[in-house]
């Protein structure tokens, strides 16, 4: 067993700020990570980090356009915290030496993005992400914080009390990929989660292979609501063939995106009269896939992304990246013509549910990065902003891990009496049922659910022995299910019924086959005999971490009949502020997943903002 | 302050001489050859021709630096190329001492040819 | 690097069909120098013949000659000399900073000149040789 | 509703891979199965998808297999499969369906897809590819997939890293100044000149082509290496570091196993798929490094 301060699970941006910051504050802090640091996928982020550094620019400003770009589901203490500590936090990241891009006097440079009222996005060329990553690891490096490299964790180890609020995490349980161990690791002061986002539960997705929703699907089984999981983010700009991001970075620089017949589409079909191609991603989205069903798409399918007229030194200058992606990936030369490109899943707003602290309902359990739901983005994730929130609340939550103390949260989580709970919708399935093998709480709670344990080492010792027993029942299988072919029906549904445009009855039917993903899963098996880097095992219990997590989102998707932000529905194409003003939470109390109801905080520290039609 | 600059990194110096060797070798070598192959001829060479060669002081030094740069840039050259294979420990020391040795004894031996020539020994 | 089992000829010189103009210029440029140290030390043994005496050193020289062996080494070692200094000075603007986008070429360059040189060379080394 | 069911690996779409001439004849053929396709429901088209594969060519793989622990794979072996070719697919794309549909055992590093992450730099053909950004129509037949040389392998494709990560940390790579903002929001300035110098070298993703391919870090195990020593370059070259830090640098790289150590062959910049001109970086090194010490001579 190992035993730290803080343990992080998950070295993307968020987790190794947090790191960093859980450093600075004296804890003996280590990373455990199922990839090396540097490979995660913060690199492949592009456009830019959001910050108010300018003169003629505030933070009230950037709140203000974060609140409406989340179509009024952000909770205001959230993202004013976002704003107001991105500018010293992205000029910290400029002080630890990440590149950025430069004006003539040495200052940082700035462009607009979608959604922003003053151009505020900070940006490296077109691979913002991948310096951010590497200057944060640089730091981890200069620290010398002990990073486990290639540990998958497989699970928490969180007390059983009946009630999650008064639950204790008290480490985690990881498997050593390389020499195939499982071990413990016990975390005297918190463990946090940053293990990124779930796109591969799509599969036309700009997220990496290893985006599983880990640590979301950990803590939901541990009894963590997950919040606003039905809001996921589709990229109006993917490559039609891989999904590689085509960064908004490209029309914020003056990009346009043209039909088939040759038309601005954004201004010619009313879809966003004044901002056109940089509107909000899901407008823009959701204007895509309408041209192409109506008949305008590029070979039915796509759209073009031009950029030819900003001329070869500006693009070379700013969006060198992209010519090489769409070079490599799509055979296009972006000089001589313009990219087809195609709304694909990338980003989900909703998460494990945390406080401004990125604390968790469970003590010492915290979450920050896209795998949390602070609640910054609310129904729709402006671009740019995902890289601050990284920063922000990757350090609020090693910094409150590892005590120091940030002021009372005014943000609630967890389960309580007085919320309101679900209670119209039918539902076609009872989530996480029918024998399942990977789904019950008591799974994820290592005791006998007397909420009695002595201690965390006994408790963590439980979860270990759990996760070596389940090890063991998957490599003994003979023979059953592939996990890639039920990733892959997973996938087909999410794409098919839960995709920028959702109706009743497919995101029923996806429910339903995300069932059959369930039964077929209690056959999978490992075929890979080896203990010595078992991807295959690895990839099966991410396969059952899709799983929860789809089915999360999907229910989400359901109950909530509106219209708003990332989240459409047939049946009512309004956003309905008399009714759905409120997060949309799930989680298992007491032994079955409910979904329930939290009112969005619209009071900020000096204002309330009032809900104004969404329109760029 | 001053120790820090003194202590010329050993890879460094050897990387710079062996540059600054080339750059000599690449004139002399390119008279040397054209001197003994075209302008005389090889097969026609005679000690008395070579003696008289040596009669000049400029041709004679230049030879001895020519001999001395040669056989440090070509030990020094065969050395790196065996370090770069991993050449490490004790067998190095070794490689390096045989390597001076034979350098030394092959400058000594090229310097008393060319005394003889010049009739001073 | 350590290996875990023996590659064999996957490793290193196994995969000589891939090599780049940066890789064959780099065993050249070793094959000649080291050709030349080898040279450099057998022509000092030679030409020591001329301490035993002046007819020692003219018999030896005008005997070497007279073989025709030995002219043809004389090409070998021109095209290797010349190989050389060529690539040597390639190596040398290298060192520089100069031209190392068309480092390949270069190259090229010094393969086509020494094969030049020695093809104009083979009449006058090959002149007043029996055979 | 859905429109976008015509799902990734559909890569029919790609005209050109990485350096190829585009092929012509293929623009109206995908967009008729497109439209074709579109007219079908979705049942018929997995239909279509089913009927119209027999037709497709084959790609031979030949994959280096190897696993300690596992006894047929302890003697190393390769083993064949054909993998059915789409347009525009990529080496890792090919091995991603051979695991998936034939092996689920067959073991190689890979996330992002899109050449950022780093994790599949494999030995294809002879020479260091990211998987991901090789294109299966650039490659001669049978396409044989290596784990990367001179690096100890673990399991079939995966090789250990640690001895690179060791080398890239040894050079102090991080920015050593320490002032921080403090509420002013001082910019620490640096001209453009200055990043650009810095542009090509700060966008290493650690995959350790370069290093594989370089037969001084085969024979030298301490060699640094062109990826360590470029990160070097990153921070010696930034002006923002103080004088006193550059000379420290210059110090650690031009240690024996240092620069001294590159003989320039070239083969570092030649693979490296971020096109870091690694060599040139290296000898502008050499050269710094020379400077400083003649000066004080
Ligand atoms: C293509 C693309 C472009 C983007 N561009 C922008 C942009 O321009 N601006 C912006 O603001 N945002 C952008 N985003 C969004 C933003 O990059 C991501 O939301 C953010 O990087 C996520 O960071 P993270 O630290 O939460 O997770 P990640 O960087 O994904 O890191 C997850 C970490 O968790 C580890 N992990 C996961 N599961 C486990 C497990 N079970 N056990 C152990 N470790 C585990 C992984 O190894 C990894 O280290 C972009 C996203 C994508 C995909
Ligand atoms: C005529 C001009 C010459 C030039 C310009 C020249 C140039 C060079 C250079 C630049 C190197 C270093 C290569 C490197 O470290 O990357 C080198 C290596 C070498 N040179 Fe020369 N050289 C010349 C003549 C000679 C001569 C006359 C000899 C023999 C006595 C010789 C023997 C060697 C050897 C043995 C090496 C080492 C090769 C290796 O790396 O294994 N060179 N030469
Ligand atoms: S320098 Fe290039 S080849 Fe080497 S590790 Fe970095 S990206 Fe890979
Ligand atoms: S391959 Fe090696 S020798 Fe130098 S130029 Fe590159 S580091
Ligand atoms: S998969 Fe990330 S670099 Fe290839």
């Amino acid at each position: 067993m190992y035993e730290h301060d803080v343990i992080v699970v998950g070295a993307g941006g968020a987790g190794l700020r947090a790191a960093i910051a859980a450093h600075e504050a004296g804890a003996d802090v280590a990373m455990v990570t199922k990839l090396h640091p540097v490979r995660s996928h913060t690199g492949a982020a592009e456009g830019g980090i959001n910050a108010a550094l300018r003169e003629g620019d505030d933070w009230e400003l950037h709140a203000y356009d974060t609140m409406k770009g989340s179509d009024y589901l952000g909770d205001a203490p959230a993202i004013e915290t976002l704003a107001k500590d991105a500018p010293e936090d992205t000029i910290t990241l400029e002080h630890w030496g990440m590149p950025f891009s430069r004006e003539d006097d040495g200052t940082v440079s700035q462009r607009p993005f979608g959604g922003l009222s003053f151009p505020r996005t900070t940006y490296a060329g077109a691979e913002t992400g991948h310096h951010l990553l590497h200057v944060l690891y640089e730091q981890v490096v200069k620290r010398g914080i002990q990073v486990y490299n290639e540990w998958f964790v497989m699970n928490l180890a969180v007390t059983d009390e009946p009630d999650p609020n008064d639950r204790t995490c008290h480490g985690v349980v990881a498997y050593d990929v390389q020499s195939g161990t499982v071990e413990g690791f016990k975390a005297n002061n918190g463990v946090i989660i940053a293990t990124g986002g779930p796109g591969q539960a799509f599969d036309h997705t700009t997220n990496a292979v290893s985006c599983t929703g880990d640590g979301q699907a950990m803590a939901y089984r541990a009894g963590v609501p997950l919040e606003d999981m039905e809001f996921v983010q589709f990229h109006p700009t993917t490559l039609p063939s891989t999904g590689v991001l085509i960064s908004e970075g490209v029309r914020g620089e003056g990009g346009i995106l043209y039909n088939e017949d040759g038309e601005r589409f954004m201004f010619e079909h009313g879809y966003a009269n004044n901002d056109g191609e940089l509107a909000s991603r899901d407008v823009v989205s959701r204007a895509e896939l309408t041209e192409v069903n109506e008949g305008r798409g590029v070979n039915d399918e796509y759209v073009h992304l031009d950029m030819r007229h900003l001329g070869s030194e500006r693009i070379l200058d700013r969006l060198e990246n992209i010519l090489h992606l769409a070079e490599d990936f799509e055979g296009v030369d972006g000089l001589v013509e313009p990219m087809p490109v195609k709304p694909g899943q990338h980003y989900e707003m909703g998460g494990i549910e945390t406080d401004e602290n990125g604390k968790t309902c469970v003590d010492g359990l915290y979450a920050a990065g896209e795998c949390a739901c602070v609640s910054v983005h609310g129904a729709n994730r402006l671009g740019g902003n995902a890289l601050p929130e990284l920063v922000v609340f990757g350090k609020r939550a090693g910094y409150h891990a590892a005590g120091k103390d940030l002021g009372e949260a005014e943000i609630e989580t967890g389960y309580s009496t007085d919320v309101e709970d679900e209670t119209e919708t039918e539902l076609p399935i009872t989530p996480g049922e029918a024998g399942i093998e990977p789904v019950s709480t008591s799974e994820s709670v290592a005791t006998d659910g007397s909420g009695q344990v002595a201690g965390g080492d006994a408790l963590l010792e439980q979860a270990v022995g759990a996760e070596r027993e389940r090890v063991e029942r998957l490599m003994e299988k003979e023979s059953g299910t592939k996990h890639a072919d039920i990733r892959s029906k997973l996938q087909n549904a999410m794409t098919r019924d839960v995709n920028v445009f959702r109706e009743e009855e497919g995101l029923k039917r996806a429910l339903k086959e995300i069932q059959e993903c369930r039964e077929l899963y209690q056959d999978v098996s490992v075929e890979d005999p080896s203990r010595t880097f078992n991807t295959d095992l690895q990839m099966t219990y991410e396969t059952r971490n899709l799983i929860d997590v789809a089915e999360t989102i999907t229910l989400g998707a359901l109950v909530r009949n509106e219209f708003r932000g990332a989240h459409w529905r047939l049946e009512n194409q309004i956003r309905d502020d008399e009714n759905w003003l409120k997060h949309t939470l799930i989680s298992w109390n007491g032994g079955k997943p409910s979904i329930w109801y939290r009112p969005v905080i619209l009071e900020g520290e000096d204002k309330t903002y009032e809900p104004k039609v969404r329109s760029y | 302050m001053a120790e820090r600059y003194s202590s010329f990194a050993p890879g460094g110096t050897a990387w710079l001489l062996q540059r600054v060797t080339a750059a000599f070798l690449v004139v002399v070598l390119a008279y040397h050859f054209f001197l003994l192959h075209f302008v005389n001829h090889a097969w026609e060479i005679t000690f008395g021709g070579t003696a008289a060669r040596m009669e000049n002081i400029g041709y004679f030094v230049t030879m001895i630096l020519f001999l001395i740069t040669a056989t440090f840039h070509g030990v020094n050259g065969v050395y790196n190329a065996l370090i770069n294979q991993g050449l490490s420990g004790t067998p190095r020391k070794i490689v390096l001492g045989v390597l001076t040795i034979a350098s030394l004894a092959l400058i000594a031996q090229g310097i008393w040819v060319a005394l003889v020539w010049r009739g001073m020994m | 690097m350590s290996q875990s089992y023996n590659r064999g000829l996957i490793e290193d010189f196994g995969r000589w069909k891939e090599f780049s103009a940066g890789m064959w210029a780099w065993i050249f440029h070793k094959f000649t120098g080291w050709m030349l140290i080898g040279y450099l030390f057998t022509h000092i043994a030679v030409l020591s013949t001329a301490i035993a005496g002046e007819q020692a050193y003219t018999n030896t020289l005008q005997g070497l000659e007279a073989l025709f062996v030995v002219r043809l080494l004389e090409v070998g070692l021109l095209a290797v000399a010349v190989f050389h200094i060529l690539n040597g000075i390639r190596l040398l603007m290298v060192d520089l900073g100069i031209g190392l986008e068309a480092q390949d070429k270069t190259f090229y360059a010094s393969l086509i000149i020494t094969g030049a040189i020695t093809v104009a060379s083979v009449p006058t080394f090959m002149t007043e040789v029996g055979f | 509703m859905s429109t976008q069911q015509q799902q990734p690996e559909e890569p029919e779409t790609q005209e050109s891979p990485v350096e190829g001439e585009p092929e012509t004849e293929s623009a109206p053929e995908p967009q008729q199965r497109r439209l074709e396709r579109k007219r079908l429901g979705q049942a018929q088209r997995e239909q279509a998808e089913a009927e119209t594969e027999p037709e497709e060519t084959k790609i031979h793989l030949k994959v280096f297999r190897y696993d300690p622990e596992v006894e047929a794979k302890q003697e190393p072996r390769f083993d064949d499969y054909y993998v059915p070719y789409e347009r525009g697919m990529t080496v890792l794309d090919a091995l991603i369906y051979a695991r998936d549909e034939f092996d689920s055992s067959l073991t190689f590093r890979h996330s992002c897809r899109q050449a950022i992450c780093g994790s599949d730099a494999f030995f294809v053909n002879g020479s260091q590819h990211l998987g991901c950004k090789t294109q299966l129509s650039e490659l001669e037949q049978p396409v044989r997939i290596e784990p990367l040389p001179h690096q100890e392998v673990i399991k079939d494709l995966v090789v250990d890293m640690e001895h690179f990560y060791d080398q890239m940390h040894s050079v102090e790579p991080y920015m050593k100044q320490e002032d921080l903002p403090d509420g002013d929001l001082e910019e620490f300035r640096q001209s453009r000149e200055n990043r650009e110098k810095i542009k090509m070298s700060t966008r290493c993703i650690w995959c350790g082509a370069c290093m594989s391919s370089c037969n001084i870090a085969a024979g030298d195990n301490q060699y640094l290496g062109p990826a360590a020593i470029n990160k070097a370059y990153r921070f010696a070259m930034d002006e923002r570091e103080d004088e006193e830090i550059k000379e420290h640098r210059l110090r650690i790289i031009e240690q024996e196993h240092g620069v001294w150590r590159c003989q320039t062959q070239f083969s570092c910049t030649e693979v490296c798929p971020k096109d870091i001109p690694l060599t040139e970086h290296i000898q502008e090194l050499k050269r710094e490094a020379v400077k400083k010490n003649l000066k004080f001579w």
